[in-house]
């Protein structure tokens, strides 16, 4: 691997305090660089870093090394970092933090499929309010790689046999609620973009 | 007393280097108290607590002719005492003076330096208005009885009663247990010398048993506590061990007689890694040597059809009686030594950690049992199923620096970590892995240990320990545990199956911790430690005086660190014994009996029972030796009949008007 | 009795069918009454969040909104990502005032009632302290023939808000499954994720951490797996032919729902506790439940 | 020459008159002993009579009241310029008394509340507050009582037609209380009791049956007067020198001897003391917050003067 | 903008819990809002309610009284007389027009800093909501008319 030297000028301190303080991402300064997230995270062997680096590079403010690295998309959401944190930090919410900020500066890589399935359940459900599994699945492997529907196809096939696949799109009828819902209200938590 | 009559006030705010002066504008403050009516001299000064700083006092007084001392500093419990000492040394009565903290409870916590400023110029005008109305006083001398109370056998219990005893004082030393020893007696080697416990605490053990000027009640727990500093009186309840200590000459042929021919009752004194019978001494090296009887267990106590041979093998000593019952003990002391230690922290609430769930899980105090020669295995360290672990993980920080469990560093489990290391190596030979979060080795000759431990190739793995699993991924972790943990300085998650977890348990205060701190009415930290009067200057004194504290009870420490604090106990205790007196401030409530009209309000209030109702004049009166000066009487007589020196009517009413006059 | 309110979330309308019929067969013979939430939306999932954090606290919020206006006082959530995520905006309302104003307003603007506590509920958890152990034993009718089960009980279920159960080891699953007779294994991975949509994101990892979990079950003497979430039982369940292919195991086993194994026992109609909808594992499944004789071929 | 003596009334019941002349064969003397110059009740006297008069033409005036309007104001006033000594005669002239309850209201909702109107045209003005007299006017000496009773009155004149100050009790009320000796020293109430529920032994003493008795706070001097009717003190003597503030002195005395000890508890208790400031404000609602006067305190002053007189 | 309202609190601590609790505040170097003054008692049942009502009659806005948890008195009880008295005099005080916000007894630990700073800012922040405390109710009345009078 190679190493690159790391200039003070590159870290944006003020970022670091502006994530401090996101609900959830409290204990962001608290933290001891002990691993315990990374030792129970079930996906950080995976990971191009461990969530006790992300932290550890979130808050010496480096925005563009944390935001574009894989980590954020691997996280699964399975809080056993959280549960796990000796202070207490919500580790879990801080990743959705980061990925939400990611997508908003397309800081995420390209093609990962990923904040791509976000973007479409968000999208989906923002017009629908409910998600239909199928359409989702299938749009968001036209938008990454469509070669993923090749290797779906069998599970596709094994679902739709026993009665687990629908592909009627599901809606909900107060999606004029959805609207009023959407629209209303100061937004918190903008200062994240 | 008013400006007419000559009232001159000296008012000096300190600096405290930056700590005050950083936030308030002392001098400003100085010059506003200089304009307040009756203050003939004001002034700042950095460090008011200094000689030069009390001499400024010693020295106005004369120059000036001052009456009144106001200072603005810190807390009163920390530094009252200092300046009124400085008030009586510069030629007045000490209690024409007045303290105000404007530092714990100003600069400290204000950030704002106008606001930190104007409150520190309300509270010195507000101080300036009492003392004018402080009265000459004198303090009162109360006698010291030369005994001394010690709760707690352990090493802190034991070394402050002997440094005590040897000095010529009696001492009445009260444990729970069977035997003193307290958890020290169940180590095998101590860090950093790995010198053996036994040989260096049991020695000390049988110099308390013997000693003429001990009193040792072991099986005993203190229920009730009254008076106040030199004339305490304790009741202490000791429970029925069955066996008469006075007939029982240790022989111990009741344990071998007692109908259980096998032991089956979990013995505490080896973290239940082996059986007792009901009849039994918690150690062989145990002071007394008396055997107790466990009610619980024993057949006689719930049978009544026992044959009752433990009696039958005393024979004519008559040393077994059944039917003892709980005595209670009442005695006079003058001071009083808590020694009360700790708790280790309960590995199960650690569920990840798979203590109780995975045999092969043991707590820090279990493998010192396993270590220890005397212990249920003979010094072997085997797993439960017999086997020699080849593979040995240490998980430090168990129980502790979590804010789940408990947010403090236990302070010995680093040395006490590295100690099991070196002893397990030694006596097995096995890969030894410690998991970390940070190596804390700042006594003397810890880090040469460390240094020790490191040449010795002992594993050392910087990463909090995620979880404990017999989960294998493949034939190397097959029916072993596997520690999964993130090695955070080789940047790899790593699994490591070993075939022994030691859980570094943390220390926590006693589960009784609160109890006892009522009983004796002292205060207690966040975490439920006992409180010292001050960290640094008066650590091992309380708020509560004449109560110590020594050892674990006031927080977690070592070995060495406990037994320095236990003399350090010791030897306040015996500056008290010695001085025959102590001073005590006249903070006491007496009745106007001129103006008391017999209403008796104030008669049942008093908690010391201290008032009285006198038949002849009709009127209350009250005890100045039994009063503590809550000031609760005085607050309730309905025609203002009581007052209470050091805090009269009148001079809170200055001092709370004073404080309004801000803007 | 006021009737349980239930949100079944999108998957229980999909892949998770079987565990919408046999959460329902079980709740009629427990007597338990449930009236589903009318005109539910997306419960504001994972991805949502990934987005758009108020608003996925303010879809979720509707759907609260909506349960307190059909005078539902507790809410069964089944899929364990719903029930997270609304417990989660239950949690930030009160936690956050701004989040709280926002989404209150929020509904205010559509209609819908403010927050004002409903309990959102997991079927799990509503079994072991609603109805109890005892009860449950009580109204065996067939005790388990079948095979030795792990239970899995997933992640998010149990953390960060272990009101269901506790983080580390929980074992209320393992209880109710021992009360009508399931020999259940020692199993570690109890909570260990199962890769959640990783599957559909990063394929190759989810379906490893699927491999990890079924091995490991097979490695401590399972014969199936039982879990209480929708999306656990899909990835378990529809990868196994996949596992086989590329690590050269034997492992089919069923991965059941804790709701059938339970509806079976309790004398629920087999028919309706969704069994054909399995993917793996189907030879046993057809043993263990032909104890009901010639029907039992007829929904296998 | 016989000394000038002037009687005149504020805001009161009327109580107080009547106590005078309730001195029955006694007011004889007083009157020979005397020569009233102003006595509007008994008296046809006039304000312009008074203004007629030089300054110091009145020897003793006695003026009973609180002081609630503009009227009253300008007598006491021209009262106090005329006259040698005052003597503020009586509860209301002293502390308030039971019309300066009305303080804990506006004298504007009062009239709306009690006659539907506003402040008339060409009447005296009401102040929105209530005052003791010596809130108006110094006053030399005080008389207290809700009235006086005759013995203390015959006794101030007596004092003041001498020259001399009028002596008080400093004591409270239970140092010459029949009942003193009946009270329990341990006492510590369970319950409180209302007096129209509750049937008292006439022995006994009041509190430790469980009824508010206000005779602990109250200045002695009264005889005990309504304990000798079986009823409870209420407070008319006000308090002893040493009181800043009588009220709050007896709710300190009563809530202290409650048992209770739980929040809960406490509160049930105080469910039959519906009303403190009416039991314990009584008579001295204004002066709550003050010193008493100067010239009232007797006794040993421990909770007296203002080094720099600064009180607001 | 006008000057903001700072409300003056007047706070009777007992010296051996509340006190010690707030010099631990200090000690932790704890920030918290600059409107309280602390008169030091030695215990809670010293608090004399002539304090209270004289305090408010001086212009405090508000008045803490913070004494040891109940079972905690190092007087052993003298908190609960204190609770006694307070329960009846924020009764009286309601009645002169003195809010319930403005007079609170709180139990405070020796150990409790961050509690000592929670409840002066929580108060001061309810104090600032209420704002001043309307002269002309209550026992320091006559004082506004006085002025009027004279």
């Amino acid at each position: 691997m190679l190493r690159t030297l790391k200039y003070q000028r590159e870290a944006d301190p003020e970022w670091a305090r502006q994530v401090s303080e996101r609900p959830g991402c409290e204990g962001l300064f608290s933290c001891l660089q002990c691993g315990a997230c990374s030792g129970s995270c079930p996906l950080s062997i995976y990971m191009d870093l461990t969530p006790r680096r992300v932290i550890a590079l979130v808050r010496e403010g480096f925005r563009r090394d944390a935001l574009s690295s894989m980590t954020i998309w691997l996280c699964a959401s399975c809080y056993s970092c959280a549960a796990n944190c000796p202070r207490q930090i919500h580790v879990t919410d801080l990743m959705y933090s980061l990925k939400r900020e990611a997508i908003r500066s397309r800081l995420y890589p390209p093609r990962l499929p990923a904040p791509i399935l976000a973007q479409e359940f968000y999208a989906m459900v923002r017009k629908h309010g409910r998600n239909s599994e199928f359409w989702l699945v299938l749009r968001m492997a036209l938008r990454s790689n469509p070669l993923l529907l090749l290797t779906m196809l069998r599970n596709g096939w094994d679902l739709v046999r026993t009665g687990r696949l629908s592909l009627r799109r599901e809606r909900i009828h107060g999606t004029s609620e959805l609207v009023a819902l959407s629209g209303a209200g100061p937004r918190p938590g903008r200062a994240e973009a | 007393m008013s400006e007419r009559d000559g009232l001159r006030i000296g008012v000096y705010v300190c600096h405290c280097g930056t700590n005050i002066a950083g936030t308030v504008d002392v001098r400003a403050v100085a010059e506003s108290a200089a304009a307040l009516p009756g203050v003939a001299v004001s002034r700042d000064y950095k460090y008011m607590c200094s000689d030069p700083g009390q001499d400024l006092i010693r020295q106005d007084i004369q120059k000036f002719g001052l009456n009144r001392i106001v200072v603005a500093a810190c807390s009163p419990h920390l530094h009252e005492h200092t300046f009124r000492t400085a008030t009586r040394t510069g030629g007045l009565n000490e209690f024409y003076f007045q303290m105000v903290n404007i530092r714990e409870q100003d600069s400290w916590v204000h950030e704002h330096k106008g606001a930190a400023t104007r409150k520190a110029i309300d509270l010195v005008r507000a101080a300036a208005r009492r003392v004018a109305r402080h009265r000459a006083l004198e303090k009162s001398r109360t006698p010291i009885h030369p005994a001394v109370l010690v709760v707690g056998g352990g090493i802190a219990g034991i070394h402050a009663a002997l440094t005590l005893a040897n000095a010529g004082k009696h001492v009445y030393l009260v444990e729970r247990e069977p035997s003193i020893g307290g958890h020290m007696a169940k180590f095998d080697k101590t860090f950093p010398t790995l010198d053996c416990a036994a040989c260096i605490l049991t020695p000390k053990m049988s110099a308390v048993k013997n000693h003429p000027n001990i009193t040792l009640w072991t099986y005993s727990e203190v229920t009730a506590v009254e008076g106040y500093i030199g004339n305490y009186k304790a009741t202490i309840a000791r429970r029925p061990r069955y066996i008469d200590e006075d007939l029982c000459a240790g022989c111990l042929e009741c344990i071998d007689a007692c109908v259980f021919r096998q032991a089956k009752v979990p013995d505490e004194f080896n973290e239940d890694l082996s059986r007792r019978k009901p009849i039994y001494v918690p150690f062989p090296q145990a002071v007394p040597l008396v055997p107790v009887i466990d009610p619980e267990a024993c057949i006689e106590f719930h049978s009544h059809k026992c044959k009752k041979t433990c009696v039958t093998a005393c024979g004519e000593r008559h040393a077994v009686n059944l039917r003892a019952e709980e005595k209670l003990e009442r005695i006079d002391i003058g001071s009083i030594v808590l020694a009360t230690g700790f708790r280790a922290y309960d590995a199960r609430r650690s569920a990840n950690y798979g203590y109780g769930v995975y045999p092969n899980v043991y707590t820090a105090l279990e493998v010192e049992r396993l270590i220890n020669a005397s212990g249920p295995t003979a010094g072997e360290v085997v797993l439960r199923d017999g086997r020699t672990p080849q593979t040995v993980g240490i998980v430090h920080c168990v129980g502790s620096r979590d804010e789940n469990t408990n947010r403090w560093c236990s302070r010995v489990c680093c040395m006490y970590s590295l100690k099991l290391a070196h002893l397990v190596k030694e006596r097995t030979g096995a890969e030894v892995f410690n998991f970390y979060i940070d190596m804390r080795t700042p006594g003397k000759g810890f880090e040469e240990f460390y240094q020790k431990l490191l040449s010795e190739r002992v594993h050392f793995v910087r990463g909090r320990v995620a979880e404990v699993t017999d989960w294998a991924l493949d034939s190397s972790e097959e029916g072993r545990l596997v520690i999964r943990v993130e090695d955070t300085l080789a940047g790899l998650f790593r699994r490591i199956p070993v075939d022994m977890v030691i859980l570094s348990t943390g220390l926590e205060p006693q589960p009784d911790a609160g109890d006892v701190r009522r009983l004796f009415n002292i205060s207690s930290s966040p975490e439920g430690f006992f409180l010292e009067r001050h960290p640094k200057l008066a650590p091992v004194n309380t708020f509560t005086e004449g109560v110590l504290l020594a050892g674990c009870c006031q927080g977690p420490k070592d070995i060495p660190d406990t037994v320095a604090q236990a003399g350090a106990a010791a030897a306040e205790a015996l500056a008290l014994i010695d001085a025959g007196s102590v001073e005590t401030d006249p903070n006491t409530a007496y009745v106007m009996e001129e103006a008391c009209s017999g209403c008796k309000t104030c008669v049942p209030l008093c908690p010391y029972h201290a008032i009285s109702f006198a038949q002849a004049a009709r009127k209350a009166e009250i005890n100045q030796a039994l009063c503590k000066g809550c000031g609760t009487c005085v607050a309730a007589c309905p025609s203002s009949s009581i007052g209470q020196n050091l805090f009269e009517d009148d001079e809170i009413f200055e001092e709370s008007e004073g404080l309004l006059a801000y803007a | 009795m006021k009737p349980y309110g239930y949100f079944p979330g999108c998957s229980l309308r999909g892949t998770g069918a079987g565990y919408e019929y046999s959460l329902l067969a079980l709740f009629r013979v427990l007597d338990l009454p449930v009236e589903e939430i009318q005109d539910w939306n997306c419960c504001g999932a994972t991805s949502y969040m990934s987005i758009d954090e108020e608003s996925a606290f303010v879809l979720s919020a509707r759907n609260l909104a909506l349960a307190q206006k059909a005078g539902c006082k507790d809410l069964l959530a089944p899929c364990s990502a719903c029930y997270l995520v609304l417990r989660k905006t239950q949690d930030y309302v009160a936690r956050y005032p701004k989040i709280g104003s926002h989404v209150q307003e929020s509904l205010r603007a559509a209609g819908l009632p403010p927050l004002n506590g409903v309990r959102v509920r997991h079927p799990l958890e509503v079994l072991y302290s609603d109805v109890g152990l005892e009860r449950i034993r009580s109204r065996v009718v067939r005790p388990w023939r079948g095979g030795r089960v792990a239970c899995y009980y997933g992640c998010q279920l149990v953390r960060p808000y272990d009101e269901v159960d506790r983080a580390h080891n929980p074992t209320r699953m393992d209880e109710l499954l021992a009360a009508i007779g399931a020999p259940t294994v020692d199993y570690p991975l109890k909570t260990l994720c199962c890769g959640g949509a990783l599957t559909g994101t990063m394929h190759p990892i989810g379906v490893r951490m699927n491999y990890i979990l079924l091995k490991e079950a097979v490695r401590k003497g399972a014969q199936a797996v039982v879990t209480v979430c929708p999306l656990c039982q899909y990835n378990l369940d529809a990868h196994q032919a996949e596992i086989r292919r590329k690590t050269g195991t034997t492992i089919d086993m069923p991965v059941f729902f804790f709701t059938q194994l339970l509806g079976w026992a309790l004398g629920a109609d087999p028919e309706s506790l969704g069994l054909k909808r399995a993917i793996s594992g189907r030879k046993s499944i057809a043993q263990w439940f032909a104890k009901e004789s010639a029907e039992a071929d007829a929904y296998v | 020459m016989k000394p000038k003596v002037a009687f005149y009334w504020c805001a009161s019941c009327g109580g107080c008159e009547e106590a005078v002349v309730d001195l029955d064969e006694d007011i004889l003397k007083v009157v020979a002993a005397v020569d009233i110059v102003f006595w509007p009740v008994a008296l046809d006297f006039k304000e312009k009579d008074v203004g007629a008069m030089p300054q110091g033409g009145i020897d003793i005036c006695f003026i009973n009241g609180a002081v609630r309007t503009t009227e009253q104001q300008r007598m006491a006033l021209l009262l106090r310029a005329k006259a040698k000594v005052v003597v503020a005669f009586g509860a209301c002239a002293q502390l308030g008394g039971i019309p300066a309850l009305a303080n804990l209201t506006t004298a504007a909702e009062i009239l709306q509340e009690v006659n539907h109107t506003e402040q008339a045209e060409g009447l005296p003005r009401l102040f929105d507050s209530v005052f003791p007299l010596d809130r108006i006017i110094p006053v030399e000496y005080y008389i207290p009582g809700c009235p006086p009773t005759p013995r203390i009155i015959l006794a101030a004149i007596e004092a003041l037609l001498a020259g001399q100050a009028p002596s008080l009790s400093d004591h409270a009320l239970c140092d010459e209380c029949p009942r003193k000796d009946t009270r329990p020293p341990d006492l510590l109430l369970p319950q409180l009791h209302r007096i129209p529920h509750y049937a008292l032994d006439p022995e006994t003493c009041i509190l430790a049956q469980g009824v508010p008795c206000l005779g602990p706070a109250t200045r002695a001097g009264c005889e005990a007067r309504c304990i000798g009717g079986n009823m409870p003190c209420t407070g008319c003597f006000g308090p002893t020198s040493r009181v800043r503030d009588f009220g709050a002195k007896a709710l300190s005395a009563l809530a202290s001897v409650v048992a209770a000890t739980e929040e809960k508890e406490i509160d049930t208790v105080f469910e039959n003391l519906p009303d403190p400031a009416g039991t314990f404000y009584r008579y001295s609602l204004p002066v709550g917050r003050g010193l008493p006067p100067a010239a009232a305190r007797r006794g040993r002053p421990t909770t007296t003067g203002e080094p720099y007189g600064n009180h607001t | 903008m006008p000057d903001a309202f700072e409300p003056k609190i007047v706070a009777f601590f007992c010296n051996w819990c509340t006190y010690l609790g707030a010099d631990l505040a200090g000690a932790s170097r704890l920030k918290y809002a600059p409107n309280a003054r602390v008169v030091r008692v030695m215990c809670s049942g010293r608090v004399d309610p002539q304090f209270v009502l004289n305090a408010f009659a001086r212009g405090a806005d508000g008045v803490l009284i913070g004494g040891c948890h109940p079972g905690d008195c190092h007087y052993q009880e003298g908190n609960y007389k204190a609770l006694r008295r307070f329960r009846l005099l924020q009764r009286l005080a309601e009645q002169m027009g003195i809010e319930p916000e403005r007079l609170r007894l709180e139990w405070i630990s020796a150990a409790e800093g961050d509690r000592v700073r929670t409840v002066i800012n929580d108060m001061v922040e309810k104090l600032k909501a209420l704002g001043p405390r309307r002269v002309g109710q209550g026992p320091d009345r006559p004082v506004k008319d006085l002025a009027e009078v004279s």
